[in-house]
Order: structure tokens, then C-alpha cells, then sequence
């Protein structure tokens, strides 16, 4: 399955551009917070921190350098969440909402 | 299954099948761990959507600084982690217990910080149960009057969010203490000498679950500490 | 139906027709289903039964065509299902505007009502015929649901929240209500009659305000409703539990949190029960509920009276 | 002991010692005890089922007060659902046949496997040990605020039994992902796999991606309890019908977990009972993964009258309509499989016809329930009790025993009495749906469930329904008088008694500890019943082994 028979080393500077990458995003994020966005504080922050562990998952957990497989495991897992999270909230956001009117 | 020499299980028949074995099965273990913690994440998301005042406030209790400079704190021993990782396949035995125990004394920092912040939060009640209470904060903390503040139920909103920063942060904790038990069994082993190139996957495994909490964190970061802070 | 064997319970609301053709429609694909694969299977199996053991059948892969129809049929007929429902749905809980308003409130194990005109009942609900019911629910403990197989209908007693239920009734009668939702050790016991009356004679019953209450002793009503609005739940004399005992209360000295001490009097257990928060005894969390507005003058006589005799 | 058994050495015969029982790592040794462990939970179960079976001859009050008919209902629940039916495909034969199935010597983790069973056998205890002090009332749906803060019983016992529990599944269903994707025989490709993997695949996926959600789940509703912190507590803004999201969230896809197995445990049978290749195989393997992933999004429908949303009440509609195709098209191509086939009824094949039968009219009665305006009114009725027992018992439950009658000559090295075997399957069959059917009937004229005594014009139906619970016990202690008998005195078995095709006949019966005497090399696809080597039984050709 795997496309390397060698695991994949990667060199020291990966690493450290990603963890200056992280520190600058954690930054980021606690001075956007300063900020009033409305509603988008939320879509903000959320933002970062997926992108925060995106580079995680891709590096520090070597995914880029990984078979499909794992790709796609650590993927199912996050898309299952959202679809959890979207379809419980779509009750929620929806329970205002008066019953289509009359010829139904 | 002798951990000496040959490190192949019975039932494999190449070091790569058992490696590959061995790497699909952690992630499997993590998409399971993000759908324990997306439960958490889940019922968060909805009592917030439902109360976005309360949490507000209620997250103006929370010490930013403490939880910036825990962020930093886990962001660094993710990366010595990284670095451990990388010290294992480069078959350097004195890196890989160095990077480990800095990871450690990071994960301890870090520990030691919730502590100081769970005792901050016991003395001022605000842990959640019937002892539980809420005094508005005027001076430190406008709330502004609306009809969310009004609701007789406020305070009881924002326990609902200290329910959810014990359970969650207290979950995430947790599972830094299990990792802290992983580390101490990989400096064991790697004590005796057990890695080589060939064979790491313990410490590879392990690097993958300190990950995985570091990404928790990233997440919890931003949705309890920074809610309302302009 | 069959009065010997029913298998379709009365019908006794404009919807319940409805619903009982789509359950006949649902029932007629069933049965299609069931008895084409019932057929197939004993036909195939007397068809093309093991004569010897040597027998080596040819191999058939699949028939693509075959498998098309046979998804393309199930997916349009579960499609008609879908709109067939949603739309009867809708209908089930789309009240009219000129619906005459029920308040309904279930608690461990009761449900308790109040007509428009005031009125209260417990487990028992008077509802004219031809007229269209709107129902708002809520619950003071755990979910319960209200059900009247005779009207088809549902709905979930929510604590926290309010939900509605309508219907509108088409036959006079007694009809079971039951309480659908498991709630606890007497659920099974959550349960009353819906009564349909004709118009006028529902008009007359309902000015007819508290005649049970009236023929009771306030002394036997005050204990009844003691038990009926919970009371008992935070002040059982046996355990006392949540809130203080108040078996001889009448008169005593009270210490409350502020640290002043009041005496006890009739009007000092009314404040504390239409107005628990504004005198909170020592020792106590602020918890109890205001019954302002549930309890009208005459209950609040009559539970003072019984507190009264607690000795 | 045959002079032939005597020679070669199997999984059961090489160590005696109960050690090495209790500490092995052979997975056909974990699923024998497996076996053991679910089948006392199943008695604890049917005994309580028989119980307040008893109880409902009456309407009123006849020797159980209702706290001890909410027990036991409750204990019923989630004995046979946690206990007893999400383990017992899966962790029995899954356990036992997947690696051999593959041509592996074992699964790929297997001290992790040896540990799931612990983990399992912890987690029953703590509900035994709910049960010994005090019992829980709260039903297996644990709904808040009752049994976050109302209810008088062990609740929270119950919950960590369950917590620990879905940790023991969770390891299974790892273990079985990483096993198919890694370690299958040289030749084995994915369209070659038995559909018994496939439907244990798509099992796998649903176990790994649900469960840690109701584990998260009734862990909260134990901290709520233990500490008050009202996380679905009205009186603070929680939220009693977010609970129910949560645990429909992995409840609906565990109903997928208690039935996916048993699909790929009938198309085995079916195709060794009619000597034909599954007819539309490509179709009936990815219709398991279909039902795996769509099923996980349909969860809102145990809720149209809970106050959800309407317009949330279509979405999950609409979506449980769709789950219902793919099980469609398996009916429909179980069935085309017969045609022009060599059937024979055994035992297995029995139970295997009385599966698609039965699952088809629970799976016909759950398209009721899916249409929203006739739940309104059944919803909690004894129309859903008689709707998951037929899929659950008339589905899984027939399907597991179908299993172990075909598999057990394999397992135990032993034959059973077919004879006997085919009655019992038909007593069961009968038993059955004199029990379940009427209740269809009694649901739909308004009977709630979890009623203790009930209006007087339901009795006729509750007495029918209690008199096919006794011809069910019967037909099950019959089986397991014979199936006793069998495994002391029975005829010891060959190694393909039934003719079948599949990596698990060509190995001695019982198999050896690591599976093969020699690693295999896959030629042919799943259920190559034209290949004459199929056939090939070691009765015959007396223990030689080629190829
Ligand atoms: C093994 C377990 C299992 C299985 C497989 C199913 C399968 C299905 N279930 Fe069931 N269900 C349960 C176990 C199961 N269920 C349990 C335990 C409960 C109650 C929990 C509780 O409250 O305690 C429940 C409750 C339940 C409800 C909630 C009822 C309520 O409480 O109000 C609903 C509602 O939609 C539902 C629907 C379905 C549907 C649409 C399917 C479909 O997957 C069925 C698909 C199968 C077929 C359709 C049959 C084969 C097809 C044909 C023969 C061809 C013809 C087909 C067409 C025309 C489409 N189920
Ligand atoms: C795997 C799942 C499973 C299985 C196998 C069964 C099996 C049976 N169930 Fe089960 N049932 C559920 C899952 C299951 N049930 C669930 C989830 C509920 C909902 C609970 C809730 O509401 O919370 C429920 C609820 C439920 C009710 C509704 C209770 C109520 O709402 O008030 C009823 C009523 O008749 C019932 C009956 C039976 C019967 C008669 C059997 C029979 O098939 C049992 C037969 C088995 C045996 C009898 C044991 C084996 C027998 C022997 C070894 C012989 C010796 C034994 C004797 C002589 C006693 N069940
Ligand atoms: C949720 C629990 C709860 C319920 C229900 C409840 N109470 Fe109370 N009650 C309390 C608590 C706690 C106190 C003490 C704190 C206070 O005074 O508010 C109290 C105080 C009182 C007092 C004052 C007692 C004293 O010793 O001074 C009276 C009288 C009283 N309740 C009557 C009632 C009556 C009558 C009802 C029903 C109609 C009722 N309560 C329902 C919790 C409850
Ligand atoms: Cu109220 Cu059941
Ligand atoms: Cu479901």
C-alpha cells in the first residue's frame, strides 16, 4: 500500500518553519480576538486553529509523506465530526422556523 | 514475541507489513479519539449557539495570558516531540531520550499551569456543581443588559460553560497524562537500547497521540479563552 | 373495523383518516414486497433443489438490468413515502389560527390541563367536538409525551421548553390518553380519557370552574394539592430532602441566610411560596420554584391550612 | 480421539491449562471465549424477556411492582444490545473466521484483541454489578433529564459498564480494519474477499467512527450525576434533547452493527447452500459500506416527536429512505441467487431463508417508521418493539445461530444433530413470530411500550405474544441441549462437512494454531463453486494437502 519501502526523514528546517509557522498563528489568533468581527470572531478563530492542525497533521504527523490510506483515515475523521456537528445544529438552527405554510 | 533481537511478530511476514500495520492502526485510533473529543466539541458548539452571552462572559473569567502561553508551552513540545520522532529514525538513542524528556517537562509545565488555573477557578466557585456561584463582575467585565443577560437562567448558562471547560480541558488533561506514562515506558526502552533504525515504531506512535492533544488543544485554545475579548 | 379483532383504532380526528391511508398504502407495498420474495424463495427452493450431490449449478455473475429495476422501483415508491409523510406531517402540526388554546403540563405521573375558561383538570381532558385543539406542552420533571392513538397523534412534554400538538376532534366519545415517553416507575400509570362533548355541552362544562376542589375540605384539598404541585418532592416530612421540613412550621422561629429571624405566620408561608426568593432560610439554597400563577388564592389557602396542621 | 486428530495438532488441543485460555493471544481461542461470555448475557437477557413476558398476561399487576418491570426491561435492553448482540457476530465468528478467511495467522493486533475481551468481560461485570445492587430503570436509551437526575438506580454503574464496553469493540473493530487492508494472502484481492469481510469492514468502520460518541456521551450523563453539574439539565439551559442526538448519533449506526454481520453471515450460507457465486457480488459488498456511511446520517429519525426541528425531521427522513436501497438491492440479489441453484435446507440454510424473511418485514416496518406522519403515532408504541425484534432477532439473532451451526463443525471439530437442528430452527421460526407479529397489531392501536399493566382490550394480543415467548425458550433450550451434546459426544467433523467454498475449509477442522498447515495462495474468487477443488473435503482425500 505504501508508496515508500524507507520511512520519509524529513530535514531539521521542516520542523522548525513549522513550529515558527504555529507560533505566528497563535499570535494571530489571540490579537484577531481584540478585534470585534461579530460572528466572525468565531469563523476567525476556527480558521487559524484548522490551519494550525493542518500543518500539524501534514508534518509533525508526516501525513504528506504518507501512504493514501492514512490520508484518508485521518480525513474520515474529521468529516464525520462536521457532519455530526452540522446535522445536530441544523435541528438547532431550525426549530424557530414556523411549518411550511398552507398547500403542504 | 521476544522484544531482543527480532522485533517481527509471529504473524507477519515483513518489518513493513508490521510497520504499516502498526501506523494504520494508530490513526484508526485517532479518528476514534476525534469523534470522542467531537462529542464534547459538538454539545459545546450548540449550548454556545444557544447562549453566545453567557459563554461570553462566562470566558471572560478564563486568564488569557495563562492560556496563550499554555498554547506556546504545547506547541514547543510538539515540536521536540517531532524532533524525537526524527532522532529515532536517525537511530540516535542519546537524542531520542533527550528530546523526550524536554517534551515531558513541558507536558509538566503545562499540567502545572491547569493546576494553578483549576485552584484559581475553585476559590472564586465557579466550579460547576451545587457549590457553584456566579457574582457578576461589573467592574472587571461589562456585561451589557440584554435579553440574554436578563434570563433569570444566566447564571445557570454560564456554569454550563464551566461544565464544559472542566469536562473538556479536564479530558484533554487526561490524555496528557496518559502520555506522559508512554513517554516514561520509551525512555525505558530506549534505556535498554531496544531502538534502532529498523525499529522505533513505539516512539513513532507515541509521537502521534502527543499530536493528536496538541491539535485538542489548539481547538479548545480559541473556544474557551477567546470568545469575547474585545 | 372488526369490533371482535380490531386492528385499527377509533378514528376521532380529521387527520386520522389521513393517516390510516398512508399506513394502508404503506401496508400495500409490503405486502407486495413480502409476499413477491416469500413466493421467489419457496418457488426457487422446490424449483432448483440438491437432487444429487454431484450437482455443479452454472455460474451467473449478475444481470445489470435486473439490478437497476430493482433499486429504480424501491427508491420511487420510498420517494412517495417521503413527501406522502412529510406533507401529512406538516398538516399533523401546522395548528390553525383560530384554534381554541390548551395548557398542558405533565409531571411524574400526571398530566395536568387548563381550558381557556380557567378551568383545571388532571388526567381528564373535555375538548368540544368540531372544534380544532391546540395543545402547548411542557414538563416540570422529565420528558413525558402525550398521546391519543384515536387523534394519531404525539408530542414530547419537554421540561425547559414549550412544544404544541392540534388536532381536532370529529367523533364524541372517551378516548385514551397515554403518556408515551418512559418517565419513570408509575409511567405506565401516566395515563387518562380524552372526552369529546358537543360543542354546547363543552361550553357549559367548562364555566363550571373547580367543582372537585370544591367538594373537598380545604384541609383535604391543601394536602392533595401538597402532593399534586410537588411539594412533596423538596419537603417529604419524612426525608425533607431539598428544602426545609415543614412539619411545624406554623409559628416557629425561622432563621434566615441574612441572619434576621422572622416568625413563621400564614402570611410569611404565603411570600414564601408565591415569592421563595425573597426570604431565603439559613442553610438553604434559593431553588425553590414561584407557584405565582399556578396556584390561585383559594389553593394557597387551602395548602397553608394543611401546612398549618403539620404538627 | 481419531487416530487422525491424534496426530495433528489444533488450537484446542495443543495446551489444556485454563492459563492458557486466560492468557492466549489465538484469536480462535479469544472468539471461543467470546462465546461464552455473550451467550450468558443472551440467557441473562431472554430470562428477563420471559419474565415480564409473563407479567403482561395481565393487564394489571400480577407478581412485579413497576419498579421491577423497569428494571427489567432495562436490564433486557441493554444486556442484549450492549452485552449480547454488538459483540456477537463481530467478536465471535468475525474473531475466529476473518484471519482465516484471509489466509493470516492471526489478526493483526492480537494482544490487543486478547485485551478487548478483558476490557469486554470488565465492562459486563459493572452492568452484572448495576444490576446485583439495585438495577437501573432508566431503559437502554438512558434519555435525560431522567436518568441525569431523576432517577433512584444505578445509573451510573450501568453507564461505565457501557463506557468501558464500547472500548472492547472499539479494539475489535481496529483490529479488523488494519487485518483486511494488510494482512490479506498473496493472491487475495479486495473483489476476491468473502462478503463475510466485507460486511465485517463495513462494521469495522461504523465501530471505530460511532462508538467513541456514545462513550463521551454516557460519560457525561455519568458526571452529571456524580458531580450535579447539569450539562442536560433543564433548570441550567441544558438541554435534554441534545442527549438524544448524541446517543441516536451512534445508536442508529449501532443497529447497522447488529445487522451488517449477520448480511455477511447469510450470503456465506446462501451461496454454500445453493453451490452459486453471490449474484451480484460487486453490488452486495459495496451496498455494506453504503449502508455503513449513509446510516451514520439518519439518526434524527427515533426523534420526529421530540421537539426537533421539523425541517431537521425531513433531512433525517429523506436519508433513512436512502439506507433502505442498499438493503433492498441484498434482499433482492440473496434471492436471485437461488435461481438455478443446488439448495439444499440444512440447518444453516434454515436459518438463513427465516433471516430474509423475517428481516425483510422488519426492514419493511422500519420504511413506517421513517415516514414521519405514521411515526407520529407509533412512536414509542409496541409497533417499534415488534419492528427492532424482527430486524434485531428475526434478523441478527437467526443469522448468529445460522453461523454457528455452519461454522460450528469448524469451531468445535464436532457435528451436530441435523435433525434436531432443523426442527429447532423451525420451532424458533414459529416461536417467533407468534411473539413479534402481534405486536404490529397491538402497537398500532395505541399500545405504548414500557407499560407495566395496560388497558384491558390489548390482553388477547399480549397473550399470544407471551405463549410464542415460551415456544421461543423452548426452541432455544433445545439448542442448546443439542449443540451440548455435540460438543462432547459428536461425531468428530471433517474439514469441509458442508462442501463449501472459502480459505476456512480447506484447513482441518478444528483448524491449527496458526490457521494452515501451509500459507495459502488465493486462484479463484469468492465462491468459486464451478472449481472443482471446492469440493475437495479431507474425509476423502484423507488430510492431503496440495496447493
Ligand atoms: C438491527 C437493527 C435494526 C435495523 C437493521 C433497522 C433498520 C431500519 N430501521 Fe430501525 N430500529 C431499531 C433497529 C434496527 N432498525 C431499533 C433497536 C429501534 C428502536 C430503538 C428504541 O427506541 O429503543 C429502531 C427504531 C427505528 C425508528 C424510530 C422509531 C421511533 O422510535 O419512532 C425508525 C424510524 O425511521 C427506524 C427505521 C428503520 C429503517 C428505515 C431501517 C432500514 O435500514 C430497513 C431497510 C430494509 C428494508 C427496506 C427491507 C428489505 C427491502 C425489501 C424487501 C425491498 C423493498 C424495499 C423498498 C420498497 C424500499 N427504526
Ligand atoms: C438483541 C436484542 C434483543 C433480543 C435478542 C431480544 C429478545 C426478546 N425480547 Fe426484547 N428488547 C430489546 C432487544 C432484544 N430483545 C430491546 C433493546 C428492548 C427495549 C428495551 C427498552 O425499552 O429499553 C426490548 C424490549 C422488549 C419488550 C418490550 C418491553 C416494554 O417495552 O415494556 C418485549 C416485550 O415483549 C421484549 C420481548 C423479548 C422476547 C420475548 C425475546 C426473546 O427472543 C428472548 C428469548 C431468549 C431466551 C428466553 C433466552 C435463552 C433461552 C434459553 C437458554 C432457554 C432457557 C430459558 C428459559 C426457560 C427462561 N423485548
Ligand atoms: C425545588 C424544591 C422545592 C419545591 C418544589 C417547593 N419548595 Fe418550598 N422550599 C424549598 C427550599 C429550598 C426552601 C428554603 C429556601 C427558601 O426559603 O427559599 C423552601 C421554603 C419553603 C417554605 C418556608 C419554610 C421555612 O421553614 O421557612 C415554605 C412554607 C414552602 N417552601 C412551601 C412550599 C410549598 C407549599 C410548595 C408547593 C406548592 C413548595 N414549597 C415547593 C424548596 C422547594
Ligand atoms: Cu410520563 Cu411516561
Ligand atoms: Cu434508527
Amino acid at each position: 500500500m505504501s508508496d515508500h519501502a524507507e520511512p520519509h526523514i524529513a530535514p531539521l528546517k521542516t520542523y522548525l518553519n513549522v513550529f515558527a509557522a504555529l507560533m505566528v498563528l497563535t499570535v494571530l489568533t489571540v490579537w484577531v480576538a481584540l478585534f470585534d468581527l461579530g460572528p466572525f470572531n468565531v469563523v476567525v478563530a476556527v480558521t487559524i486553529a484548522t490551519v494550525k492542525a493542518y500543518i500539524v497533521i501534514l508534518y509533525f504527523m508526516h501525513v504528506k509523506y504518507s501512504a493514501k490510506i492514512i490520508w484518508l483515515t485521518a480525513a474520515a475523521g474529521f468529516v464525520w465530526f462536521i457532519l455530526m456537528l452540522a446535522l445536530t445544529l441544523a435541528d438547532f438552527a431550525t426549530r424557530g422556523w414556523l411549518p411550511i405554510p398552507e398547500p403542504w | 514475541m521476544a522484544d531482543g533481537q527480532s522485533h517481527l511478530a509471529h504473524h507477519f511476514d515483513s518489518m513493513e507489513q508490521q510497520r504499516e500495520s502498526s501506523s494504520l492502526g494508530m490513526w484508526l485510533f485517532l479518528a476514534q479519539e476525534v469523534m470522542f473529543f467531537g462529542g464534547l466539541f459538538v454539545a459545546y458548539a450548540i449550548y454556545r449557539f444557544k447562549y453566545p452571552e453567557a459563554f461570553a462572559v462566562a470566558s471572560g473569567y478564563l486568564s488569557v495570558g495563562w492560556g496563550a502561553f499554555n498554547t506556546v508551552v504545547l506547541i514547543c513540545s510538539s515540536l521536540t516531540m517531532a524532533l524525537a520522532v526524527r532522532a529515532a529514525q536517525l537511530g540516535d538513542k542519546k537524542k531520542i531520550i533527550q528530546y523526550i524528556v524536554a517534551t515531558m517537562l513541558l507536558a509538566c509545565v503545562f499540567l502545572g499551569v491547569k493546576g494553578v488555573e483549576y485552584t484559581e477557578k475553585y476559590h472564586h466557585d465557579l466550579v460547576p456543581g451545587p457549590a457553584f456561584q456566579y457574582v457578576p463582575d461589573f467592574d472587571a467585565y461589562t456585561v451589557p443588559v440584554t435579553a440574554e443577560t436578563a434570563h433569570p437562567n444566566f447564571a445557570g448558562h454560564v456554569q454550563l460553560f464551566y461544565s464544559f471547560y472542566f469536562v473538556m480541558t479536564g479530558m484533554h488533561a487526561l490524555h496528557m497524562v496518559i502520555g506522559l506514562g508512554l513517554m516514561i515506558w520509551l525512555i525505558v526502552k530506549a534505556l535498554r537500547g531496544r531502538f534502532s533504525r529498523e525499529y522505533y515504531a513505539p516512539v513513532e506512535m507515541t509521537g502521534l497521540y502527543w499530536h493528536f492533544v496538541d491539535i485538542v488543544w489548539i481547538f479548545l485554545f480559541p473556544l474557551l479563552y477567546l470568545v469575547w475579548r474585545h | 373495523m372488526n369490533e371482535r379483532f380490531p386492528v385499527i383504532p377509533d378514528q376521532a380526528s380529521a387527520l386520522a383518516r389521513d393517516v390510516d391511508m398512508l399506513y394502508l398504502f404503506l401496508i400495500g407495498v409490503s405486502a407486495f414486497f413480502l409476499i413477491l420474495i416469500g413466493a421467489l424463495i419457496i418457488w426457487f427452493v422446490f424449483r432448483f433443489r440438491r437432487t444429487s450431490d454431484t450437482d455443479r449449478p452454472a455460474e451467473i455473475h449478475g444481470h445489470t438490468k435486473l439490478e437497476i429495476v430493482w433499486t429504480v422501483i424501491p427508491l420511487v415508491l420510498v420517494l412517495i413515502m417521503f413527501v406522502w409523510g412529510a406533507v401529512l406531517f406538516f398538516k399533523q402540526f401546522r395548528p390553525p389560527a383560530d384554534a381554541m388554546e390548551i395548557l398542558v403540563t405533565g409531571k411524574q405521573w400526571m398530566w395536568k390541563m387548563q381550558h381557556p375558561s380557567g378551568r383545571w383538570e388532571i388526567n381528564e381532558l373535555h375538548v368540544p367536538v368540531g372544534r380544532p385543539v391546540k395543545l402547548t406542552l411542557t414538563s416540570e420533571d422529565v420528558i413525558h409525551s402525550f398521546y391519543v392513538p384515536a387523534f394519531r397523534t404525539k408530542m414530547d412534554a419537554v421540561p425547559g421548553r414549550y412544544t404544541t400538538v392540534w388536532f381536532e376532534p370529529t367523533r364524541t366519545g372517551s378516548y385514551h390518553l397515554f403518556c408515551a415517553e418512559y418517565c419513570g416507575a408509575e409511567h405506565s400509570l401516566m395515563k387518562g380519557w380524552i372526552h369529546v362533548l358537543p360543542a354546547e355541552e363543552y361550553d357549559d362544562w367548562a364555566a363550571r370552574i373547580d367543582p372537585d376542589l370544591a367538594e373537598l375540605t380545604p384541609l383535604e384539598a391543601g394536602e392533595r394539592l401538597f402532593t399534586e404541585m410537588g411539594c412533596m418532592a423538596c419537603h417529604n416530612p419524612a426525608s425533607g430532602a431539598l428544602g426545609p421540613n415543614v412539619v411545624g412550621l406554623y409559628m416557629s422561629e425561622v432563621r434566615l441566610d441574612d441572619g434576621r429571624t422572622v416568625i413563621a405566620d400564614e402570611d410569611y408561608i404565603r411570600q414564601s411560596i408565591v415569592e421563595p426568593m425573597a426570604k431565603i432560610v439559613e442553610g438553604y439554597q434559593p431553588i425553590m420554584p414561584t407557584y405565582r400563577g399556578q396556584l390561585d388564592e383559594s389553593q394557597l389557602m387551602q395548602i397553608i391550612t394543611y401546612i398549618k396542621s403539620l404538627e | 480421539m481419531s487416530e487422525n486428530a491424534a496426530k495433528t495438532e489444533n488450537y484446542l488441543n495443543v495446551k489444556h491449562t485454563v492459563a492458557s485460555w486466560l492468557f492466549t493471544v489465538d484469536h480462535k481461542r479469544i472468539g471461543v471465549m467470546y462465546l461464552a461470555t455473550i451467550l450468558l448475557f443472551f440467557f441473562l437477557g431472554g430470562v428477563a424477556a420471559v419474565l415480564f413476558r409473563i407479567e403482561l398476561m395481565t393487564p394489571t399487576e400480577m407478581f412485579m411492582a413497576s419498579e421491577t418491570y423497569n428494571r427489567l426491561f432495562t436490564m433486557h435492553g441493554i444486556t442484549m444490545i450492549f452485552f449480547f448482540l454488538i459483540p456477537s457476530i463481530p467478536a465471535v465468528l468475525g474473531n475466529f473466521l476473518l484471519p482465516i478467511m484471509l489466509g493470516a495467522r492471526d489478526l493483526a493486533f492480537p494482544r490487543l484483541n486478547l485485551a478487548s475481551w478483558y476490557v469486554f468481560t470488565f465492562g459486563g461485570l459493572l452492568g452484572l454489578g448495576a444490576i446485583i445492587f439495585g438495577g437501573v430503570d432508566t431503559g437502554w436509551t438512558f434519555y435525560t433529564p431522567y436518568s441525569s437526575t431523576y432517577a433512584n438506580s444505578n445509573v451510573i454503574l450501568a453507564a461505565l459498564g457501557i463506557f468501558v464496553s464500547g472500548f472492547a469493540s472499539i479494539m475489535t473493530g481496529l483490529n479488523f480494519i488494519v487485518t483486511i487492508h494488510k494482512m490479506r494472502a498473496p493472491g487475495l484481492t479486495w473483489f476476491r474477499l468473502p462478503l463475510f469481510v466485507w460486511a465485517h469492514y463495513a462494521t469495522s468502520i461504523i465501530i471505530v467512527l460511532g462508538t467513541p460518541v456514545i462513550a463521551i456521551t454516557i460519560l457525561l450523563v455519568a458526571v452529571e450525576r456524580i458531580f450535579s453539574v447539569g450539562i442536560f439539565d433543564p433548570a441550567l439551559g441544558g438541554d435534554p434533547v441534545l442527549f438524544q442526538h448524541l446517543f441516536w448519533f451512534y445508536s442508529h449506526p449501532a443497529v447497522y452493527i447488529m445487522i451488517l454481520p449477520g448480511m455477511g453471515v447469510v450470503s456465506e450460507i446462501i451461496a454454500c447452500f445453493s453451490r452459486k457465486r453471490i449474484f451480484g457480488y460487486h453490488i452486495v459488498a459495496m451496498s455494506s459500506l453504503a449502508i455503513a456511511i449513509l446510516g451514520f446520517f439518519v439518526w434524527g429519525h427515533h426523534m420526529f416527536v421530540s421537539s426537533q426541528s421539523m425541517y431537521a425531521g425531513m433531512i433525517f427522513s429523506i436519508l433513512s429512505f436512502l439506507v433502505a436501497i442498499p438493503s433492498a438491492i441484498k434482499v433482492f440479489n440473496w434471492v436471485a441467487t437461488l435461481y438455478g441453484g443446488s439448495i439444499k435446507l440444512d440447518t444453516p440454510m434454515l436459518y438463513a431463508l427465516g433471516f430474509i424473511g423475517l428481516f425483510t418485514i422488519g426492514g419493511l416496518t422500519g420504511l413506517f417508521l421513517a415516514t414521519m406522519a405514521v411515526n407520529v403515532h407509533v412512536h414509542d408504541t409496541y409497533f417499534i418493539v415488534a419492528h427492532f425484534h424482527y430486524v434485531m432477532v428475526g434478523g441478527m439473532v437467526m443469522a448468529f445461530f445460522g453461523g454457528l451451526h455452519f461454522w460450528w463443525p469448524k469451531i468445535t471439530g464436532k457435528l451436530f444433530p441435523e435433525m434436531l437442528g432443523r426442527i429447532t430452527a423451525i420451532i424458533i421460526f414459529i416461536g417467533f413470530n407468534l411473539t413479534f407479529f402481534p405486536q404490529f397489531i397491538v402497537g398500532y392501536l395505541g399500545m405504548p411500550r414500557r407499560y407495566h399493566v395496560y388497558p384491558e382490550e390489548f390482553q388477547l394480543l399480549h397473550v399470544m405474544s407471551t405463549g410464542g415467548a415460551a415456544v421461543l425458550a423452548l426452541g432455544y433450550m433445545l439448542m442448546g441441549v443439542y449443540l451440548l451434546y455435540s460438543l462432547i459426544l459428536g461425531p468428530k467433523a471433517s474439514s469441509n462437512p458442508w462442501k463449501a467454498a472459502g480459505l476456512e475449509w480447506t484447513t482441518p477442522s478444528p483448524p491449527p494454531t496458526e490457521n494452515f498447515l501451509e500459507p495459502p495462495v488465493v486462484k479463484h474468487e469468492a465462491y468459486a463453486y464451478t472449481e472443482e477443488d471446492t469440493y475437495r473435503d479431507d474425509a476423502e482425500t484423507k488430510g492431503d494437502t496440495h496447493g
